[in-house]
């Protein structure tokens, strides 16, 4: 310290960390209550509500950190300034090895947790979170074996659905019983595309030749739109729809009902497949 | 524009030389992460084996093709080896070395490209089809290099005999940890483009 | 170098650039087929168009595509359709090229057409074999979705290039659809068509002009 | 070792009609339909090419013969014959003469710096000039001026340009000129080398430029296939042009860690080292070991096109997933190819402007090298909902987010430098101040992204969009403002004007904020990236991005204004060491003379000795001559 003995040093530290206290104290009570509620995708599903939370508990756990340095850099901006316009030299100061070993410490931990946490929803309190997960679901709900499975076929530049529980027949009109577990079966049959239930909280690439599983299960009976998420081509952001989640007996009867009226075209629609192959048109045309 | 004298002038040699000696090292390291890529694509498409494509008619390049130019491959980098390493001493096998390695490099490039027209399917049969052409093909483009390399010496050899070996030798060396690995990359090559398939 | 030599020197080289960049970006950038209105008046408008399996002209000889008759009788070369809105359109197609077969049966149903159906050579029909499609007029956002029947592989004098004749061998598919509200809606083509192009989903199927289109609904 | 030096009296004339760039040019093009003849020949009754109008193979011949015609042009193929024919080694070429230099074959790693400055600048300029047409074309929800095509052209030349092109936006420029003279040494380890990293670039811009020529390409900057192998012949110049920058970018790393590891003046300790050093040295070595997957991802992607392999097509044995995992090996690399060079660059410039030591040295090192070896092992974050390997997510989760702990030392050495500092506001200092606080922004909204379950909200949204325009553009390129305005005096002998540069400074920052902090929004309400249709609802919104855009670019241009008025008109020499810096390239004249020092010089301690009593100089640049590297 290059300080001459006497002169008063303002508590720099002091006063920047009461600041900050109270900005967070303030801050992080409104993020939760007012900013919260509006953070997506909302909570039509219990995915989209884990997403939810995720979202919330990472804006709550971030805004203090934001809020320091920035309380940090105003303050030094403000008072750690050259006086006159003659340059002096600040105090040589190198380092400090209990600062930096905290700020080590405090990050780490910090990190771990975030990480611990993501992973505890991911695999335990939402397997999946809505996300695909591939022919083989690594994090599956309980109940998964039960899930009405519905094939979403991604192709330039539409969506259309199986339903190989009733028959495999194929729709354009996506809808999904509430309160019951359904398992998107993702696939494409040209370029990689990407199925986004933007309320519904399911997102999963469309990716030929791969069955691309994701699970949901729907709270509230609505509608929510679909869209694509990955760069498809030509048409890629025309590629959106809406689906609906209807109540279990409407959805039973619906496909039924459908199943029907697509009985004579049956012949003509392929068998059921996890995945497709269209063979490259043998290259020529 | 007032011009000093080279720097090169107040340069020590063995900048030079400690210059090639650690470039060829990341070079090298570059080299491998190149055909990690393919290595990566090896496995990764034999074990997706998607659509049952990976390489569904059991195709086979043939033993025919691949000791020969493997063993071309482990021969030049042998002999450059020995080369190099009598290059530190009396230099007596440089010449037969080096002109022999050079010799059996352009041997393994050669026959390689006379197996792809002998080679019974296309790029378009399969994934294990597409990998040995490509990694078998850019192996070749990265020994022309290597071998472009090798030439140089060669000539400065030929053009100025003896008095150039002290300064042929940084590159030499160099030259030998590159071809080395490159050398390595062949073995792996050889083994899953011909034995593991 | 005198001051008024580098503002020249400095001036010329802005003027050129901005020139190339301009020519370079926006000179691509307007590029975009003709708007044609359909013909005809009050609750029916007409829109009639054929395909072709080659263009057979500059820039893409070789490429299938759409072309559409303007009011006045002459085959243009656009997919870009002016239609009255909350009206019905008769669309008619003159089919001139062969089948290629849909990647995704399901787009052998006509939807979205008034009554469900279309008429192929006067037969009026709610579904076609998946194979036999050479195309499908498809505007998703309204869902209207309709197979075109394609001409069989042997049949005698066909069409190679555009604009093609009566006489020459095709399949007259014709259907109505009802325009909604205002606002542009894009088509496309559901068969992976374009031949050469690895999934066929390359070239006129992505480009518009050729095999996509926007219907301008005012 | 010879030299190949000579000082070269030429006419107007030979210099025009001598190897230089406009040969380079010429050649090129010669080459380009050369080699499509030749392609075309070698093509005839090639299955992939009926009814295409289109021939890969010619497009792929016509490059590669573009490129050596382009590199003949410039001389580059003379040295290789001549080693051919066995003459000996040389390090130089072309290191005298007037503005000529820069227009050639130069070796001289200012001049090479000097060319990146420009070369990498014009296409930063031109990918800004696609961001504005993408924002008007935003403008309305539905009805645009440019159709969905020529709107996914746009995407793709922006992105392109600006992640591609501007690789080497800070270490070309500024590793190239400085790092010799901040380790004392006059040249990099393999001066060819680093001419040919750099013509390599412009040429890679030119053949991505021809793509517009093509209708462009679909993919954006990512080229997933199998988009990118049904597309049409625009994708061979993203190809052709991807493998030229992965090679540059492999050889430029190579060059500048050779450089760094052995040709360290005496003295020199690596704990004396400048942390800029340090920032490129870790740069380089994700440049020259990532780079490499790269290059050979893209040749897959070629050999798909051209050669009917099918690495990345499912049907026929391949998948799209190789070409995820290896793009992405490559893709999170080169982020931090671009923002560590950043990080250098203002913890270079805090200390100056604090006049303070850089505090925590040693975290700042570890920092960078922390980051640049977890870079390597997090690529499968951005495959959170690609459906590959979903067991694994928790270890990507965590790899990532350990990300953060390296990132935030830079951070802290930035708050202990500043602490009870003497703060000088000059411009290099308020751009270096700026980047911390949009990289903060960046950084955090980086751990949405890192998150499986938050991600699966925000994957490919434009939260997406805002997070890396926040890293890239509010880092990177704020940083590399922050250096041109801290080193261009030095590097072009001229002093920038400061007014027009605070108002450039102001609007930038200002703009920049107001352009993508509503970004975050558009994301949290589901609007996916590269559309150019989206909910009516949204149209205020980018609207309003659209407006804070355009005078984002406008100051751009002052920026520009800048730089012509300042060099061409007022030229006001600027003198030896503006900031009063006590770090080494400062006590050299300005402009620093052609062979940088007259003797190597002895380094005495570190460039940060703010405030120490009776601190050496940096380094004694008039010592007895000392063997380099004792």
């Amino acid at each position: 310290m290059s300080e001459v003995r006497g002169q008063r040093i303002p508590r720099h530290g002091v006063r920047i960390l009461v600041v900050w206290a109270v900005l967070s104290a303030i801050a992080i009570p409104l993020v939760l209550l007012v900013l919260g509620p509006h953070l997506p995708p909302g909570r039509m599903s219990n995915e989209a509500s884990a997403q939810t939370d995720a979202n919330a508990r990472l804006t709550a756990l971030l805004t203090p950190i934001l809020l320091l340095i920035l309380v940090f850099l105003a303050y030094a901006v403000v008072s750690f300034r050259q006086e006159g316009s003659a340059i002096q030299d600040g105090p040589p100061m190198r380092g400090h090895n209990g600062v930096e070993l905290t700020w080590l410490l405090v990050t780490a931990t910090i990190v771990v947790a975030l990480a611990v946490w993501g992973s505890y929803t991911l695999v335990r309190s939402s397997p999946g979170a809505g996300g695909g997960q591939g022919p083989s679901a690594a994090f599956t709900p309980s109940g998964s074996s039960q899930a009405v499975p519905i094939q979403v076929i991604g192709q330039q530049w539409a969506w259309s659905y199986r339903y190989p529980t009733y028959g495999g027949f194929e729709t354009r009109d996506l809808r999904l019983p509430v309160n019951t577990l359904v398992a998107f079966h993702v696939t494409s049959l040209d370029v990689t595309h990407s199925f986004w239930a933007y309320r519904l909280g399911v997102k999963a690439d469309a990716v030929p030749g791969v069955d691309n599983i994701a699970f949901v299960k729907a709270r509230d009976v609505g509608s929510f739109t679909i869209r694509c998420a990955e760069l498809c081509g030509l048409w890629h952001g025309h590629m959106f729809g809406t689906g609906h989640v209807v109540p279990a007996a409407d959805f039973r009867s619906w496909a039924s009902q459908q199943q029907t009226t697509q009985q004579p075209f049956s012949k003509y629609l392929g068998p059921y497949s996890r995945t497709y192959f269209p063979l490259p048109l043998h290259r020529a045309g | 524009m007032e011009v000093h004298a080279p720097a090169d002038a107040t340069e020590p040699a063995e900048v030079f030389e400690r210059n090639m000696a650690v470039g060829a090292r990341i070079a090298a390291a570059a080299v491998a992460f190149f055909f990690i890529a393919f290595l990566f694509a090896f496995f990764y498409l034999r074990a997706l084996d998607s659509n049952g494509k990976w390489n569904q008619h059991g195709l086979d390049p043939g033993q025919a093709w691949g000791l020969p130019i493997f063993l071309c491959v482990v021969g030049s980098v042998g002999l450059f080896a020995a080369a190099v390493w009598s290059l530190r001493r009396d230099a007596a096998l440089w010449r037969p070395g080096s002109f022999a390695a050079l010799g059996l490099g352009l041997a393994a490039v050669v026959l390689q490209s006379v197996q792809y027209t002998q080679l019974a399917f296309g790029p378009a049969d399969g994934g294990y089809a597409s990998v040995f052409v490509g990694w078998t093909g850019l192996y070749a483009v990265f020994m022309l290099g290597v071998l472009y390399w090798l030439e140089t010496q060669v000539a400065q050899t030929l053009r100025e005999g003896d008095a150039a070996l002290p300064l042929i030798r940084p590159s030499a060396e160099a030259l030998r940890v590159v071809w080395f690995v490159l050398g390595l990359v062949g073995l792996v090559a050889y083994i899953l483009l011909y034995l593991v398939r | 170098m005198s001051v008024a030599a580098r503002a020249l020197a400095v001036g010329a080289g802005v003027a050129v650039g901005a020139a190339l960049i301009a020519y370079y970006i926006v000179g691509y950038l307007t590029v975009t087929p003709p708007v044609v209105a359909a013909t005809g008046s009050g609750p029916q408008t007409h829109l009639t168009l054929q395909t072709v399996a080659s263009y057979g002209h500059d820039p893409h000889p070789d490429w299938v595509s759409y072309l559409v008759k303007d009011p006045q009788g002459t085959w243009v070369h656009s997919t870009v359709f002016r239609v009255p809105a909350h009206s019905l359109v008769k669309v008619t197609v003159l089919q001139y090229d062969t089948a290629t077969g849909l990647r995704n049966p399901f787009w052998g149903q006509p939807e979205g057409t008034v009554g469900g159906t279309m008429t192929v050579d006067g037969k009026v029909l709610h579904q076609l074999d998946p194979d036999l499609a050479s195309h499908t007029f498809a505007i998703p956002e309204l869902g209207v979705s309709v197979p075109l029947k394609g001409v069989a592989d042997d049949a005698k004098n066909q069409c190679s290039v555009a604009p093609c004749t009566l006489a020459e061998a095709h399949t007259t598919v014709s259907f109505v659809i009802r325009t909604g509200k205002p606002g542009h809606y894009r088509w496309q083509c559901f068969v992976p068509c374009a031949a050469g192009f690895i999934l066929g989903f390359g070239g006129p199927m992505q480009s518009l002009g050729w095999m996509d289109g926007v219907l301008e609904v005012v | 070792m010879t030299d190949s030096f000579q000082r070269e009296h030429r006419s107007l004339w030979q210099g025009v009609l001598g190897f230089n760039v406009l040969t380079a040019i010429v050649l090129g093009i010669v080459g380009f339909f050369v080699g499509a003849w030749i392609g075309g020949k070698i093509a005839v009754g090639h299955d992939y090419l009926i009814g295409t109008d289109q021939n890969d193979v010619g497009m792929f011949m016509g490059y590669l013969f573009g490129t050596l015609g382009w590199l003949a042009g410039l001389g580059f193929l003379n040295y290789p014959l001549s080693r051919m024919a066995g003459r000996p080694p040389s390090l130089r070429h072309h290191e005298f003469g007037g503005v000529g230099r820069y227009f050639r074959l130069c070796t001289d790693h200012k001049v090479v710096g000097i060319q990146y400055f420009f070369g990498v600048g014009i296409f930063f300029f031109i990918g800004g000039l696609n961001a504005m047409l993408m924002r008007t074309e935003l403008l309305r929800p539905t009805e645009h001026p440019f159709s969905a095509g020529q709107y996914l052209s746009l995407v793709g030349l922006h992105g392109t340009m600006m992640i591609m092109m501007t690789s080497a936006f800070i270490v070309g420029p500024f590793a190239n000129f400085l790092l010799p003279l901040m380790i004392g040494a006059r040249r990099l380890a393999f001066p060819r080398i680093e001419a040919l990293t750099f013509w390599l670039t412009p040429l890679a811009g030119l053949v991505l430029m021809s793509a517009i020529a093509r209708n462009g390409f679909p993919t954006g900057w990512t080229g997933y296939a199998p988009l990118a192998d049904e597309a049409r012949a625009g994708m061979d110049a993203y190809i052709f042009a991807f493998i030229l920058i992965g090679t540059s970018l492999t050889l430029l790393g190579l060059n500048l860690l050779t450089t760094v590891l052995t040709m360290r003046a005496p003295g020199l300790t690596w704990s004396r080292l400048p942390i800029f050093v340090w920032g490129v040295a870790s740069t380089a070595i994700l440049m020259a070991l990532a780079a490499p997957v790269l290059v050979a991802a893209m040749l897959m992607g070629l050999m798909d096109r051209a050669a009917n392999t099918g690495y990345y097509i499912a049907s026929i044995g391949g998948s799209p997933y190789l070409y995820e995992n290896l793009f992405w090996f490559f893709g999170h690399p080169e982020v931090y190819i671009l923002a560590l060079p950043g990080f250098g660059i203002v913890l270079e410039i805090l200390p100056v402007f604090a006049r303070k030591p850089l505090w925590a040295y040693r975290l700042a090192v570890a920092g960078m090298l922390g980051v640049a070896l977890l870079s390597f092992m997090v690529w499968q974050h951005h495959l959170f909902v690609s459906g590959m390997n979903a067991s694994l997510r928790p270890f990507y989760m965590l790899t990532t987010e350990l990300i953060s702990i390296p990132t935030g030392f830079i951070f802290l050495n930035a708050m202990g430098t500043l602490w009870r500092g003497r703060i000088r506001f000059t411009v290099p200092m308020l751009f270096a101040l700026a980047f911390f606080f949009n990289f903060l922004i960046g950084g955090l909204s980086g751990i949405f992204l890192s998150d499986v379950p938050s991600d699966v909200t925000t994957h490919g949204s434009y939260f997406v969009m805002a997070h890396f325009h926040y890293t890239i553009m509010g880092g990177l390129v704020f940083a590399f403002f922050a250096a041109t305005y801290y080193w261009l005096p030095k590097m072009l002998g001229f002093t920038l004007h400061e007014g027009l540069a605070k108002i450039h400074f102001w609007l930038m920052f200002v703009f920049f904020n107001l352009t993508f902090f509503p970004l975050f929004a558009a994301g949290f309400v589901g609007m996916p990236r590269r559309v150019s249709t989206y909910a009516p609802g949204l149209q205020p919104l980018n609207d309003f991005v659209s407006a804070s855009a355009y005078v984002l670019g406008f100051s751009m241009l002052i920026f520009l204004a800048n730089l012509v008025y300042s060099l061409v008109f007022a030229r006001v020499p600027a003198p030896d060491n503006p900031w009063e810096s006590k770090s080494i390239e400062w006590q050299l004249p300005t402009p620093v003379p052609v062979l940088d020092f007259d003797r190597i010089p002895v380094f005495n301690t570190t460039p940060y000795e703010y405030g120490v009593e009776d601190a050496p100089p940096v380094a004694s640049l008039e010592p007895s001559p000392v063997p380099v590297g004792s």
